[in-house]
């Protein structure tokens, strides 16, 4: 069912866990659908200079978290931001139909955490 | 042939071959490989290994030869005993394996009145509820044996008697023949549905049990085969390994059942010793093979999957192992939370497992869910 | 195995399985026997076999995996095909098999409207009559590839063109599949049923094919396999072995037809020498390996049990051979008359026959029905 | 399928053929229903002294037709009379519900003849 690269990702996922004092957080998903995910940012010099996530939920909400963190690590805030479901899916040679849904919470986790931190900013530049 | 380091907890599922039926088959499939509807001897012998089949089923199941027909399946017999039913009113176990629930669907969208009837926090259908569902348009109930997730045994002879002449009563029993001892006769049900891959037969080969005249309707239409109720060439290699198959589950069904009882209370009281981590289905009336467990924080279909890794093949009831992405409708039913529900994982014995490999598993487990719980956003 | 005086002359009723199909049978029931609805890797295997077989099963009958329906056999096809087709009315060939005939049969019971086109003498469906029994209330037409009766083959390219774009064409091809060159897409047929056992393939598996984007609701719900158009546990090593004969039998299908049309063609020679004796079926348009013939003034069954002590296996569509007493509806429909069709033979040949057996055939055959002829009181 | 009895019966058929110049003849069933015999008799005091049988049919109708007129043979006509089909059909072990009818036949037949040489006796007494 799942590609090689799904798997390969799933066996051994990077940036899980959370980080202490984040610049931003974001959590999507909801527990009825069986996939949670909560992206922790810290963010320096408008890049993002650690990204790490918790992930409650299949081997693709598990792939894809993982994949879509590696892919906006040290970029900045607005490459990050351009990141599509595709672009991770793509990264994973693809994921069945039935589970794309679960690229997109990764990325929606992702755009969440990082508009959080801009919102967060603005009003800190308001002061 | 079965690589040594996988460990096979899935037998719920499906299992292997007996090698004994398989040579059974093959010796079929070449000797008597006519049509036994053809006239000649070549035909007429294939013809006489087919009733031999038959008796040898009827026989091990409690019943008269007459009243067993050969099928594809389990899912054909359940299709075929609650399609063939004329009348209005249907009443189907919230629990039943999709092949009566989808089937049901079916039906209730075609204009018949279908009743889910529930079941307690074990899995056990409320009698009183289903005696109050009864009434004179009832034509059918069908509460399966045992139920193929969380194990728990129906108590089929209480609803027989509930059902009473006037309604026919089926019981899917794909998930005992074999396990339990099954007299249909004196359970007196209408129907009964058995499969022949879950006791180490093949697959694609089927019983449905008919009283002696009970009306039905015939799924599929054609020679007349099965005196009516089934057309299509018999597969009479594959009927021959059925009852093989059947026969060998009951020799040996009380010591291997106890052996296999043992191993799962084994891994019931291993596992309670997970921090949140609870028992699915009835802890007494359960199947001797089945264990059910959910770890709350822990995705199904990833445990199953790292747990793939480690060589351990079980099962999970969660939405994200199923093709609709919905709960498991059992874990539904018994009224689990979601987050539990999620993080189920069925372990199903069979007669190859050794405590071995089980010890093996019992220790992989926890690690496997330690692992999951570490990532999971969700915390215990 | 097959015992050395028996002559196989049957093989449109069923064949005997190729050694290298039980073979490949046998591995992938050892090897690959997870249930490919499980998640883990035993589960996944058994998914990737299942494919394989589909694609291979594709390729070789000209259209895509995604169109390929692997089910219990021809009836299974046959009756999914027409019950499954909403809509008004249907057109089925009056020579139909069973498994068409008693389904259609079956539904003009249930308030739809039936027509049963007619053939010519030779079998052949009447072109012009169909086409006008085609009209904006006709939901689908089925007309078989061949008959297996009397071996006819159908202009079914011609046919579905008939039925365009608006109308469903199904052909039953359980008679052609591994025969006749198959090209699904070319020929833009809907439907079409293939069935294992009449190409040296398992019993109880067949296909169902049915085009991208047709509408047809499924005559088995359950779990959702096959698409949700065919739930059961999927019998893959069935579904291995069906493939695996599709594929030897178009393998050498060329030489192997011209082989058995020659032989063929020299049993007809020789039987029309009998007198009072007669081919059924068109003499061109025929399948490669049926003879059917007429003798006046025999009885089918007691021909066939008379060849039976010489060793010879065959068959008849004389009413005394069926279960319902009447004769065939295929001998009814070209026009034969009563003790004509009383008379029938059918000979089909296999990759098994030689031509030293059919040669002993052919010196008993005559002898039989002298033998025969001189106790009747039907005098030639 | 069928007994043993009936197959030994059917292999090798007694009474097969045509009495020339019988005292009786009398042929039942018709081709519609692919079943036709044709018994012919020799009567001498009352007694059945030959007894033949032409037969298009099937399996059981060769052998009840073969096994009838055996038992028949040597018979007084009125004994001859009360013959039954489930006589018959016992002694060859039995036929198949759905062949039952032959034996009904071959019964049925004799019957016609004797009765057919009885009716001609009648009328040669009122000479
Ligand atoms: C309880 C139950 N009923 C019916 C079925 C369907 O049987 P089959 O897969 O043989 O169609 C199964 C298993 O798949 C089952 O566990
Ligand atoms: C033309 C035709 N259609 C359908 C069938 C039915 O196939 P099966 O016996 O696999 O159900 C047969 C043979 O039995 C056949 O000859």
């Amino acid at each position: 069912m799942y590609s090689e690269k799904v798997m390969e990702e799933f066996k051994k996922p990077k940036n899980m866990g959370k980080i202490k004092n984040p610049d931003a957080i974001a959590e999507v998903g909801n527990p009825i659908c069986g996939d949670m995910m909560k992206v922790y940012l810290k963010v320096k010099d408008n890049k993002i200079e650690d990204v790490k996530v918790e992930t409650f939920g299949c081997v693709s909400a598990i792939a894809t978290s993982s994949k879509a963190t590696e892919m906006i690590k040290g970029k900045t805030l607005d490459e990050a931001l351009k990141l599509t479901e595709k672009e991770v899916a793509d990264a994973l040679d693809g994921l069945p139909p039935i589970k794309m849904h679960c690229s997109v919470l990764a990325v929606k986790a992702i755009k969440k955490a990082i508009e959080d931190y801009k919102k967060k900013q603005l009003c800190r530049n308001d002061l | 042939m079965i690589a040594v380091d996988k460990i096979y907890l899935d037998n719920a599922a499906t299992t292997q071959i007996d090698e004994k039926v398989l040579e059974e088959m093959q010796r079929v499939a070449l000797e008597n490989y006519g049509n036994a509807s053809s006239l000649h001897s070549l035909g007429q012998n294939a013809l006489e290994e087919l009733e031999k089949a038959r008796e040898k089923t009827a026989k091990l199941l409690g019943c008269k030869a007459s009243e067993i027909y050969f099928t594809s399946g389990g899912s054909e017999s359940n299709n075929t005993a609650i399609k063939g039913a004329a009348g209005k009113k249907l009443i189907v176990s919230a629990v039943e394996h999709p092949s009566i629930i989808k089937t049901a669907e079916f039906l209730k969208e075609n204009r018949r009145e279908v009743v889910f009837a529930p079941v307690d926090e074990k899995g056990i259908i409320k009698l009183e509820e289903l005696k109050k569902e009864i009434t004179s348009e009832t034509a059918l109930v069908s509460v399966m044996h045992a139920n193929n997730e969380i194990g728990s045994i129906q108590p089929v002879k209480e609803i027989a008697e509930l059902c009473g002449e006037k309604v026919l009563f089926h019981s899917d029993m794909v998930q005992t023949a074999g396990k339990l001892e099954i007299d249909l006769h004196k359970l007196n049900a209408d129907l009964a549905s058995v499969s022949g891959h879950k006791f180490y037969g093949p697959k694609g080969n089927g019983v449905l049990y008919i009283k002696e005249d009970t009306k039905l309707d015939a799924l599929i239409h054609g020679g007349g085969q099965e005196n009516k109720m089934r057309s299509g060439t018999e597969n009479i290699p594959g009927i021959a390994g059925f009852s093989k198959a059947l026969e060998l589950a009951y020799k040996n069904r009380e010591t291997e059942m106890q052996r296999q009882e043992k191993i799962r209370d084994k891994i019931i009281q291993s596992l309670l010793e997970i921090k949140k981590s609870k028992l699915n289905g009835h802890e007494k009336q359960r199947l001797s093979n089945n264990v059910n467990f959910s770890f709350f924080g822990v995705e199904g279909e990833a445990l199953i999957t790292m747990l793939d890794f480690e060589g351990i093949q079980a099962s999970t009831g969660s939405a994200c192992s199923s093709k609709s992405l919905k709960i498991s409708h059992v874990l539904k039913a018994i009224g689990l939370d979601h987050i539990w529900a999620h993080g189920s994982l069925r372990i199903s014995l069979g007669k190859n497992n050794s405590e071995k490999e089980v010890e093996v598993a019992l220790e992989k487990i926890p690690e496997v869910i330690e692992k999951l719980r570490k990532m999971s956003s969700v915390k215990i």
